[in-house]
């Protein structure tokens, strides 16, 4: 894909773009209202996030047609509404916001979810007595997240980007009475923290490059090829080109929102917040942003292709995002907790995304975001309605059999489920995955991330059969009895389920519909690309693999139900490794040995410094002072004391005199005045005398 | 011995004999009385000069004595006001008793 | 023919004044109106005195005074030549000084607030640019000698009288003022001489007296019963409430003093009715325009005397008013309509020409004056006389 | 001239009687005939509109003040005790030397002063029109002041009971 060439600029901006801020605005706006609710609210504040919610997606929806029917009409649409934030001097800090097919399908996802995710919490939280609390910060959670998708300007991006952090580690914490919650929160937090301050270098260098942080401003935009041009000219350290350490600086961001693989720890330790934030999170909104954030900068990122290559920061991406697909796939076989193995699946699809982008281009890792938008929110719901019915048991050893309790969840469940793995044909997660395995196929440069993606693809497969078996089938382990949950929260998995069928179809090769409709060309529908070989032999490649996948899960694990503390299969099998994958590849203690310990080194250190060097120091000036105090007290008793005793009393007896001025006696005030008038009367007539 | 200066005269000397009463009398009111005969001198130097000055179609000095007269009555309402209010409390307009506020 | 009739008396000035050398005549035409003044004043002072004896008199079904002369028309000079021949009686604890000037200052300031009257075509002693300031500014003075007279009389009773006289009139002062701003506003003068000639015009006959307007009646009525209190007349008459203190603030006067204090008030009766004449009742100009045949020198006094007799009317008529009943109606009601009178008459003046602004300052007035009374007559603050001190 | 020495006389007179009588009333008295005489003064110097309002505000009101609070605060009788303060001589001194710096400085400055010239013919009219022109931003002001102090000295004169005079 050519960056912008496919595009017939077009920046006259219509009327539903110059609206556009409504979008994240609204929630925003509920949230401030919602916060300003009393406890006992809950029905109105429920109203308001939700009916926020469903105007941003009517707008979001307004915007989608418009955006369409450009295309459909033959031009492709890029609106862009900027205004001048900040002057100082001649730069100008332009912020804006814009409308092109990328945000408008971002716009309707994460709305949509969104709401989907909202009305489910109202039936999730129902109990929960911070009610109204939860939907102020959600409301504000989807208002950031909508800003990041709408800016046009790497400024506001990065704002409501750092909102949605702030607001992520708000709803992870928010039941910090629970130590572990507040730990999250705060891993969550610091983690993110670390790529964004990659992320901010990252602007400040491309704006004192290019003079702008706006993406798209007619010709002017630091996504623009003038731009582009001069960023490639530009030289860094170490013979790379100033777009590329910008875009490695910023994926640096990406990766720490995203999960990517040396800042992933944060993700699954977020489950401590609530099912739906997890939902919330992990589909539609924070990790989506990182995915997002390249998306949006990818004329950066493949500025100055080489012919028939990639460049070196989409070669960075591509390798993280494997490594991640694979690593937390990995880790998420050997995990108990229902959450955890989602989460960790999140990670792994993330890399997928992120391969996806780096391989194929947007529309590839898009198509794959959206899609797993849907069917990650609709597994985490499940989960979240799983949890709810045994009564808030997430260990799956301690389920079973749930198949029964809770049919409407297990269907929905399985459907996500299959999704997820790719299961051919019906399931729209195996064409997005699929597209990216024929991006990765053939990419030119290396054949490794196609492997890497290819295992990571059986393995999703194999744990989610795990999970899915533990779950539903076999007999009930757990205590109580389980019950299914209500409709408010059942009906948005139904939908959800429909769309993790139904979106498959704008994404099959033969009917790139998506695709097209990003990169700006008309999409034609030709069934003989199934005829194709090459097509049919990936097809059939990638089928294989989930079959693999499930068939090994089903064999290990279909529905025998070990009890809660017998062993797992594959622990008896090969104990190191399992041992290693439950420990999530020890990766949070190789952080502890080495950064935390190096940081705890440090501050020994500097205790020590403190106590003994300063400390000396400060106790040796003690001691000086100390000896030469004595030598004063001598000197003062002898000679001072006597003289200081009169100057006292002197100064005594003048104090005195000076209060008998302030007498309180208006008279003597308005004499002294008038003294005064004398005196400076004399003065100035005789200074102004010839 | 222009006209002027005589007219600065008298005011110099009401002026003067307002300060003496204001440093001079015990009684508050007394005090008051003096500081008004004071304005009083500064209104009439006003209007000298406003009459003798270079451009008396400007109405300033005139003006400007104008309105010190009316100020000077909500001097002298506030002034008597807290005489009263001063007697009220301390049963006395004697300011040589008056001294609470000695530092 | 009825112009050297008009202007008889200053053609009579210039006359006398024709004989004398060029030096000395505007010193002799100064001592000529002065001594008119002092003439026709006292004069019309023992009319009232008698008129209004007899009128009461006829109120209260009595005949009133009737020995002296025919009809007892020769009432005044008996009561004149009573006063001059009595002892002048001066308590010994009394401020003799200042017990001397009371009287004496008060005479003379009132007599001053003439000196700016219109008395007729031509006919004014001092035609002031600031005529209306000057009037004012000697009825000002004049409260300084009722608390003289009150104060240096060692005697509660005047010094009581005086405090409330002067209380009142300060009170009174205030609406008199403002009630006649409006005309200032209207005319855009303070000289009394403009006021009478911008009222001496005629539509179809009619005169445009300010008592026709809308906020020029309004102020008109509120002048009369302020004018009515800084006269201390009833029924303000209650700093000397014979009923309560003696006689007020000339309780301890007699003799000639007194004879001033009782010409002080009635001249200063005549000549509050002379400037409320010429404020709103057009001066000396005739009511109607084919009456200016008639001298307008008469119009003038005509107009003095209906004012006199409306006074001795309402003396006729109402009780008096208690202390407080007095300031709250100065202040919560007097006051706060000519403060709208104010307002109205600058809507009027913006207004421009044309029937409209007639309308609207009319129904302005009128409701603020109808919710106003209703409201007062409802709290006991002036509200209709109540016992609940008599029983 | 012969007018002009006259009400200076007046005056100043007025003023000395205004500081020196024993009694309070009279002293009050004796400041109303010095405002009197500074407003002939006043007219004396064509200043007419001034001259009023100086009698209108002065004679008619400030003095009335005086001497309602005279009477309020129970100062009518002549006090038993001095009526002048302990350090009455360095007042009167430093007074004494204020007026001479003053008078110095007139003489002195005699040469520089303008000398006489036509009179000024000002209406009221004119007046009218510099309060409402140029003079309408202090005008206000001065309004504004009067009302808060107006408001303040009742107030402040006010029992603590609440019933105001």
């Amino acid at each position: 894909m050519q960056g912008t060439n496919g595009f017939a600029l077009q920046t006259a901006a219509s009327g539903i773009t110059q609206l556009l801020w409504l979008i994240p605005a609204i929630p925003m706006v509920a949230a401030g209202v919602i916060a300003l609710l009393k406890q006992p609210a809950r029905k109105l504040a429920a109203t308001l996030a939700i009916g926020s919610l469903a105007l941003s997606l009517l707008l979001a929806l307004v915007a989608f047609s418009h955006v369409l029917s450009g295309w459909t009409s033959g031009h492709n649409v890029r609106e862009t509404a900027n205004f001048t934030w900040l002057q100082f001097g001649t730069s100008t800090v332009d912020l804006g916001w814009v409308l092109d097919p990328l945000s408008a399908v971002m716009l309707v996802m994460v709305t949509f979810v969104g709401l989907l995710i909202v009305i489910y919490s109202t039936g999730y939280m129902a109990h929960d007595e911070n009610f109204t609390r939860f939907f102020c910060f959600l409301s504000l959670f989807a208002g950031a997240m909508l800003g990041v998708v709408i800016a046009n300007s790497l400024l506001l991006l990065f704002m409501c980007w750092e909102l949605v952090g702030l607001t992520s580690y708000l709803l992870i914490g928010f039941w910090y009475q629970k130590p572990s919650a507040a730990a999250a929160a705060k891993k969550a937090f610091l983690t993110t923290r670390v790529g964004d301050i990659f992320f901010l270098l990252g602007i400040v260098w491309l704006f004192a490059q290019t003079g702008t942080l706006l993406f798209y401003n007619s010709g002017a935009g630091s996504m623009e090829p003038a731009a582009l041009n001069g960023l490639l000219a530009a030289p860094a350290a170490l013979g790379l080109s100033a777009a590329t350490v910008i875009g490695l600086l910023i994926f640096a961001g990406a990766a720490g929102k995203s999960g990517q693989l040396p800042l992933h720890v944060w993700l699954p330790d977020a489950m401590e917040g609530p099912t739906p934030v997890s939902a919330l999170i992990h589909a539609a909104t924070m990790v989506a942003a990182g995915v997002y954030l390249i998306a949006r900068v990818y004329p950066l990122m493949q500025a100055g292709t080489p012919a028939g290559g990639i460049t070196t920061a989409l070669t960075v991406v591509t390798w993280v995002g494997a490594a991640t697909a694979v690593f937390a796939a990995l880790i998420a076989v050997a995990q108990d907790d229902i959450k955890r193995i989602l989460a960790y699946s999140t990670v792994s699809q993330l890399g997928y995304m992120m391969a996806g982008l780096g391989l194929g281009g947007v529309a590839v890792g898009m198509f794959h975001l959206i899609t797993h938008a849907f069917f990650k929110a609709l597994l985490f719901m499940g989960a979240g309605s799983v949890i709810h019915g045994v009564h808030e048991e997430q260990d799956v050893r301690k389920m079973g059999g749930l198949r029964k309790a809770m049919p409407l969840t297990f269907a929905t469940y399985a459907i996500g489920m299959l999704a997820l793995s790719g299961f051919p044909i019906v399931f729209s997660g195996f064409w997005s995955k699929d597209g990216i395995l024929a991006a990765a196929k053939d990419a030119h440069f290396s054949r490794g991330p196609f492997y890497l993606l290819v295992f990571g693809a059986v393995l999703t497969a194999f744990y989610m059969t795990r999970q899915v078996s533990y779950v539903f089938f076999g007999k009930w382990r757990g205590h109580g009895h389980a019950h299914e949950s209500p409709a408010v929260m059942t009906a948005p998995l139904a939908i959800l389920a429909f769309f993790a069928i139904a979106l498959g179809v704008i994404g099959t090769p033969a009917w790139p519909w998506f695709r097209s409709f990003l990169e700006g060309h008309a999409a034609a529908i030709e069934f003989g690309k199934f005829g194709e070989s090459e097509f049919l032999v990936l097809l059939l490649t990638s089928t294989l693999i989930v079959l693999v996948g499930l068939g090994f899960g089903w064999l290990l694990y279909g529905s025998k139900s070990p009890a809660p503390e017998e062993r797992d299969v594959l622990e008896k099998a090969v104990p190191p490794v399992w041992a290693a994958l439950r420990n999530r590849l020890y990766v949070d203690e190789f952080y502890g040995v080495t950064f935390i310990a190096f940081y705890k080194w440090w501050a020994e250190v500097a205790d020590w410094l403190d106590r003994r060097v300063w400390g000396g120091i400060v106790a040796l000036v003690i001691w000086v002072f100390g000896r030469l105090a004595h030598f004063d007290r001598f000197f003062d008793n002898e000679w001072v004391n006597g003289g200081f005793d009169k100057g006292c009393e002197e100064l005594y007896s003048g104090g005195g005199l000076l209060a008998r001025v302030q007498s309180g006696r208006t008279q003597t005030y308005l004499r002294l005045l008038a003294v005064a008038v004398v005196v400076l009367a004399v003065i100035l007539i005789w200074s102004s005398r010839p | 011995m222009s006209p002027l200066s005589c007219y600065l005269l008298v005011a110099a000397l009401v002026f003067a004999i307002g300060l003496a009463g204001a440093l001079t009398r015990r009684n508050a009111i007394l005090v008051l009385i003096g500081i008004e005969l004071m304005l009083n001198a500064a209104n009439l130097n006003l209007i000298a000069f406003w009459r003798y000055g270079p451009n008396p179609a400007a109405l300033t000095g005139l003006m400007f004595a104008v309105f010190s007269i009316a100020v000077a009555a909500a001097e002298a309402a506030v002034g008597l006001g807290l005489v009263i209010s001063i007697y009220r409390h301390l049963r006395t307009t004697d300011l040589d008793e008056i001294s609470r506020m000695k530092g | 023919m009825t112009n050297t009739l008009d202007q008889i008396f200053v053609l009579l000035k210039h006359w006398i004044i024709g004989f004398l050398p060029v030096w000395l005549q505007p010193i002799v035409a100064a001592l000529l109106s002065v001594v008119a003044i002092l003439a026709v004043f006292p004069g019309l002072f023992a009319i009232s005195v008698l008129l209004e004896r007899k009128g009461l008199g006829r109120m209260q079904n009595r005949i009133g005074p009737n020995r002296v002369g025919p009809l007892g028309v020769l009432q005044p000079v008996a009561d004149g030549i009573k006063a001059l021949i009595k002892e002048d009686v001066i308590p010994y604890s009394a401020d003799h000084v200042v017990h001397f000037l009371a009287p004496v200052m008060l005479v003379v300031v009132v007599f001053m607030g003439y000196a700016v009257l219109p008395m007729g075509r031509n006919m004014t002693f001092v035609p002031m640019d600031a005529g209306l300031l000057f009037y004012f500014a000697m009825g000002a003075s004049a409260e300084l000698t009722v608390f003289m007279a009150g104060w240096s009389s060692r005697n509660k009773y005047s010094l009581l009288g005086a405090m409330r006289a002067v209380a009142q009139m300060i009170s009174y002062e205030v609406p008199l003022l403002m009630s006649s701003v409006v005309i200032v506003m209207m005319t855009g003068s303070l000289s009394l001489d403009k006021i009478v000639e911008v009222q001496n015009q005629y539509t179809w006959g009619l005169p445009h007296w300010f008592v026709f307007t809308p906020m020029g009646f309004a102020a008109f009525v509120m002048f009369a019963i302020a004018a009515t209190a800084e006269t201390n007349r009833s029924p303000f008459d209650l700093p000397e409430g014979e009923s309560e203190l003696v006689a007020g603030y000339f309780t301890e006067y007699s003799g000639f003093k007194f004879a001033e204090f009782f010409l002080g008030e009635y001249v200063a009766m005549l000549s509050i009715s002379g400037l409320g004449a010429t404020l709103f009742l057009g001066g000396w100009s005739a009511p109607l325009a084919i009456l200016n045949v008639v001298p307008s020198w008469f119009w003038f006094f005509a107009k003095i005397m209906t004012w006199i007799c409306f006074y001795i009317w309402m003396r006729g008529t109402f009780p008096r008013l208690r202390q407080d009943q007095l300031m709250n109606f100065a202040w919560k009601f007097v006051l706060p309509m000519t403060l709208l009178n104010l307002l109205v008459a600058g809507l009027w003046r913006f207004m421009g020409e044309g029937f409209l602004r007639w309308v609207v300052c009319s129904a302005i007035l009128l409701s603020a004056y109808i919710i106003g009374g209703r409201i007062g007559m409802r709290s006991k603050k002036f509200g209709p006389r109540s016992y609940r001190y008599a029983e | 001239m012969v007018i002009f020495a006259i009400l200076a006389a007046l005056t100043v007179a007025g003023g000395l009687a205004a500081v020196m009588l024993r009694n309070t009333v009279h002293c009050a008295l004796a400041v109303a005939v010095a405002f009197a005489g500074l407003a002939l003064l006043f007219l004396r110097l064509n200043a007419q509109f001034a001259g009023f309002a100086q009698i209108l505000v002065y004679v008619g009101a400030v003095a009335i003040l005086v001497v309602f609070a005279i009477l309020l605060t129970r100062n009518s009788e002549t006090p038993a005790t001095g009526v002048f303060s302990k350090t009455w001589l360095a007042g009167l001194v430093i007074a004494a030397a204020v007026f001479a710096v003053l008078a110095w400085a007139v003489i002195k400055s005699q040469a520089a002063l303008p000398q006489e010239q036509t009179e000024p013919q000002i209406s009221v009219a004119q007046i009218g029109n510099a309060l409402m022109g140029r003079y309408v931003l202090p005008l206000e002001i001065v309004a504004v002041l009067l009302t808060a102090a107006m408001i303040g000295a009742v107030i402040v004169a006010m029992h603590e009971k609440g019933s105001a005079k």
